[in-house]
């Protein structure tokens, strides 16, 4: 009998002080990002888009074979000895973002951006040409303007 | 207790019983399985927890792959079953072990191996109408992945 | 002549009253969705207007222009009646709530008792919807609600009663004039019976920790899962509207109405209202729900009897 | 009655589904498979690096975890030792993993019981600096594909250490705040004590591992039981409940949580140098016939069943998930209950489709 009371008041102070811990948190600065205004800066070695250095590039087909979504495509012509790249595809669509590309790579031709904002209005634009997308930053159509 | 101890014990009791070499598994015939489970789930090996059920297709064969540990004693064996195409049926373990359940219903799922007296035989992972068993190595599928290149 | 007048007087604060009631709606929408962010470290709605103070109108549109869908199997007189049930008794319960000396639509000399009366109706629109929808989770939504609010209108109406004794009277106004000396609130019984009387309340207009009939994560929004656009919108208002009228009620039972000094008396009410609104956003985002039994038992083993041992003592007090 | 696949509480997309007697659940049976990817098929299409992405697709809130358990599936086959700095490395980075994993648990958890959102949105803030760690490390915020067979991907960048430490410091409070909160709550308490018992024997016998077996009072962890890595140098307690309830299952992981940051900051401060990556070849052609290796996932025993035949593709991989498992036994504990305690011993038991349906 003394322990239904009892029970009682233990149950609504640990109520209370779940309020407290509540109260706690409304008082303090928030922590979210407002996001199309304020953005999140990803560092260099954030695994975004995947971006093409063709200078570098030696078509040694590293990328390709490594690729466990096979996303990536290279044709290239035989020019003296010299390979040189013809269309470097990349299906967006397909990447996993896994970043074995790059870290294949010998010459680090092939760079992982930190390009989050991946989202655009035509699937077809999801095939990239890595040679000729010159700048990402026109290329999505996320960022509000 | 070590893992050749375990087998020498089962070894003592049930002749037929064959170690494979290069594992510590240990290969029985598919009749006596249910005894061999009953005995090693009392004392003293005490297997408590079978752990996974799990299934490899030889092309030729089937290979059934059952891992047992014991929480109380602190060890594990590979209890492995070789079963012809042609007979795939063998007895199901859900009576002795509770997760047999799930686990055979997968290896049936994904291998085709119908359990003998299992409670609730159906499909899990793949749809109820599903043809086929997708993890044979003849399975095919026209929408399967292809292989990337090498 | 006088009795024309004193009718059209009637008529500018019910439309008063009115106005300020989807206004109101709006605000606390606003208000509950400010309150749970900054308790959640978020900054919530921020982009229309300051602080996002337009969401809700920008919402409002949004769902007024949404299709209105109708499940095939629904039974469709009942479904579609759900609604008006609902938000029509909260609504009306604003007729006798005293903003003011005479900012109220009508002192009805029976008003506490009115709006328990007509709150209770609001029981039956839920319960239609939950029928009408055809949806089990909605059905199980309804079947809750009814026997939850039954449950709760016997503390609630026994906490009511202590202050009737007080105030000897029904009237709002004679009740919020009774407390000009002292509010109500600082008499221990009073206290008690406020305590259970928010709890109740709580319980009444179906929010969490008592939100069994919207259930979310058990079943799925409950009694207006099947609702969508502006029949959704008027569960929605129906529900503030009921918030702010408990609170309207606990101001005025408790906490001496629109007493106050230096500041006018509709601020006074205003600010008493929202506070005791905010201490319902507050909870509703701190505690968990409750289950069905748990909840039942909380009503008839705990706040009955504390509230019928709250009513013979202060009636002792009384007659003392 | 359908419960799911679209449903709030289902954690993905399981469908139960159940008999009812007004709110009394008298059978439940769940359907599986919505989110079936045949991964171990794909397994034997991938080689045994390629096949490392796809590892952070089965528990995707503890992705770490299992490129763990599959590199040290394959270290096994290969007899590869790595280094000493990639081991701690791989514990801080599991630990953490581990912490971020329990953290949507408990969150998740407590949405179920309906505490709306409040202890979620908390939960994921502290998950979110964890994932900011991650992001250093490994450059990812989800989908880590860290791990490398024959040790990490990067080694441990400049000032790491510091974050990782600030961390602990940050996070320990938090954790006396969701006790506040959440576990002496007292409708928390009435709502998930002496709900969805399971009992020991039960539980061993549906292979339940993980927090959900400790919570039944057996005491066993791979971490202390059968020590991988490094974590036989470390002190830390195992967690063990008393009547393998609801409640307990949701304690277990809190104290993991602690258990974990302090093993994170034991780690940190032994952190050897070295090299982080022994060199393998770049096609690895192991093989065995069969390789089972497991290892202690935040939802239980993650094991990896593995066949190689010489070539550059494993011959068959299975992946024993332990939400798969755990997902067994709900059935039997909910006969008889109400449905808000369904979902209430779903959500103490943490299981995640990603896993179960593979």
């Amino acid at each position: 009998m003394i322990n239904y009371p009892k029970n009682f008041i233990i149950g609504a102070w640990s109520l209370i002080k779940g309020l407290a811990v509540t109260l706690k948190y409304f008082f303090k600065p928030v922590v979210t990002l407002q996001y199309p205004d304020e953005k999140l800066s990803m560092n260099d070695s954030y695994r975004g888009l995947v971006g093409l250095n063709p200078e570098k590039c030696i078509v040694c087909n590293q990328c390709v074979k490594i690729c466990p979504t096979a996303c990536l495509a290279i044709a290239s012509r035989q020019e003296d000895k010299k390979k040189t790249l013809e269309t470097f595809k990349y299906n967006m669509e397909l990447c996993c973002f896994c970043g074995l590309c790059q870290q294949v790579c010998p010459t680090g031709a092939i760079i992982m951006t930190n390009i989050y904002e991946i989202s655009v209005y035509d699937r077809k634009k999801f095939d990239i040409d890595l040679l000729n997308v010159k700048k990402y930053d026109e290329w999505t159509d996320t960022t509000v303007k | 207790m070590r893992t050749d101890e375990i087998l020498a014990i089962i070894k003592a009791e049930f002749p037929d019983a064959k170690e494979e070499t290069g594992s510590d598994g240990i290969v029985i015939p598919k009749e006596r399985l249910l005894e061999i489970a009953r005995y090693l789930k009392s004392p003293p090996l005490a297997f408590d927890n079978l752990h996974c059920i799990t299934a490899v297709d030889r092309k030729e064969k089937i290979e059934l792959v059952y891992i047992l540990y014991s929480i109380g004693e602190r060890h594990g064996i590979t209890l492995k079953i070789y079963l012809t195409l042609e007979d795939l049926n063998v007895a199901s373990l859900s009576e002795l072990w509770k997760s047999a359940n799930y686990l055979e219903r997968e290896v049936y799922d994904l291998f085709g191996v119908v359990f003998l007296n299992h409670p609730d035989l159906r499909r899990i992972l793949n749809p109820y109408d599903w043809k086929g068993y997708p993890l044979r190595k003849d399975y095919s599928h026209p929408q399967l992945v292809v292989k990337p290149r090498l | 002549m006088l009795s024309i007048l004193h009718f059209i007087w009637m008529l500018i604060i019910g439309l008063i009253v009115l106005s300020f009631l989807a206004g109101s709606a709006m605000f606390l929408i606003w208000l509950e969705r400010k309150v749970s962010a900054h308790i959640q470290s978020r900054l919530g709605p921020m982009r229309v207007g300051w602080h996002g103070i337009l969401q809700s109108i920008a919402d409002t549109i949004k769902l007024l222009l949404k299709e209105d869908i109708r499940p095939v199997k629904a039974d469709k007189l009942i479904w579609w009646l759900a609604p008006f049930f609902v938000v029509v008794p909260s609504v009306m319960a604003f007729v006798v709530i005293p903003f003011g000396k005479t900012l109220i639509v009508k002192d009805l000399n029976v008003g506490i008792l009115y709006i328990m009366a007509i709150s209770s109706v609001g029981v039956i629109g839920i319960f239609m919807a939950g029928w009408g929808s055809n949806n089990k989770y909605s059905l199980l939504g309804g079947m809750r609600s009814a026997a939850q609010i039954i449950s709760y209108e016997i503390p609630l109406i026994l906490s009511i009663i202590i202050v009737v004794m007080h105030a000897n009277s029904l009237s709002m106004q004679k009740i919020v004039a009774a407390q000009s000396g002292y509010w109500y609130i600082f008499y221990p019984n009073m206290a008690l019976a406020f305590v259970v009387y928010i709890i109740s309340a709580t319980a009444e207009v179906n929010r969490t920790p008592f939100d069994i009939p919207e259930a979310e994560s058990e079943l799925a929004a409950g009694f207006h899962t099947e609702y969508s656009g502006m029949k959704f919108a008027m569960f929605f208002v129906g529900e503030y509207t009921n918030v702010f009228i408990v609170s309207a009620i606990a101001t005025t039972l408790f906490f001496g109405g629109w007493h106050g000094y230096i500041f006018p008396p509709i601020v006074w009410f205003l600010g008493k209202t929202y506070s005791i609104v905010f201490i319902l956003m507050w909870a509703k985002w701190t505690f968990p729900r409750v289950r069905v039994d748990q909840l039942m038992g909380f009503a008839w083993k705990v706040l009955t009897p504390i509230s019928l041992v709250n009513l013979a003592i202060t009636g002792w007090l009384l007659l003392k | 009655m359908n419960m799911g696949p679209q449903h709030p509480s289902t954690h993905g997309v399981l469908s139960l589904e159940l008999r009812l007697d007004g709110e009394i659940v008298k059978e439940c049976t769940p359907h599986i498979g919505y989110l079936h990817r045949s991964i171990e098929k794909i397994a034997e299409n991938r080689t045994y690096t390629q096949f490392i992405p796809y590892t952070d697709r089965l528990d995707y809130v503890a992705s770490m975890n299992n490129n763990l358990g599959y590199v040290m599936a394959v270290e096994k086959m290969l007899n590869l030792e790595v280094s000493q700095r990639a081991q701690y490395i791989r514990v801080i980075v599991a630990e953490l993993n581990r912490i971020a994993s329990h953290l949507i648990a408990v969150g998740t958890f407590a949405q179920d019981l309906g505490a709306f959102a409040t202890p979620l949105f908390y939960c994921f803030r502290e998950r979110e600096k964890v994932i900011d760690i991650f992001d250093q490390i490994c450059g990812n915020r989800l989908t880590y594909n860290y791990m490398r067979i024959g040790g990490v991907q990067f080694d441990f960048p400049e000032g790491i250490s510091e974050k990782i430490k600030d961390f602990v410091k940050y996070m320990r409070p938090k954790v006396d705040d969701y006790d506040q909160l959440l576990t002496h709550n007292a409708i928390f308490l009435a709502r998930s004590k002496n709900i969805g018992v399971l009992p020991k024997e039960l539980a061993i016998s549906y292979s339940v591992t993980g927090p959900n077996l400790r919570a039944s009072g057996v005491k066993w962890d791979l971490r202390k039981d059968e020590p991988y890595l490094v974590y036989d140098k470390f002190e830390f307690d195992i967690p063990v409940g008393e009547n393998g309830d609801s409640w307990d299952r949701y304690k277990m992981r809190i104290e993991e949580i602690r258990q974990s940051l302090r093993i994170v900051e034991q780690a940190i401060d032994a952190l050897p140098q070295g090299e982080p990556t022994v060199k393998v070849g770049r096609i690895l052609k192991p093989s065995s016939s069969g390789t089972y290796f497991r290892t202690e996932n935040p939802r239980g025993e993650l094991g990896f069943y593995i066949v190689g035949d010489g070539s550059a593709y494993p011959y068959r991989l299975k992946i024993r998930a332990p939400s798969f498992s755990n997902l067994a036994v709900i059935p039997e504990l909910v006969k008889g209950s109400k449905i808000a305690d369904l979902v209430c011993v779903f959500g103490s038991f943490d299981v995640l489709m990603g896993e179960i349906d593979r």
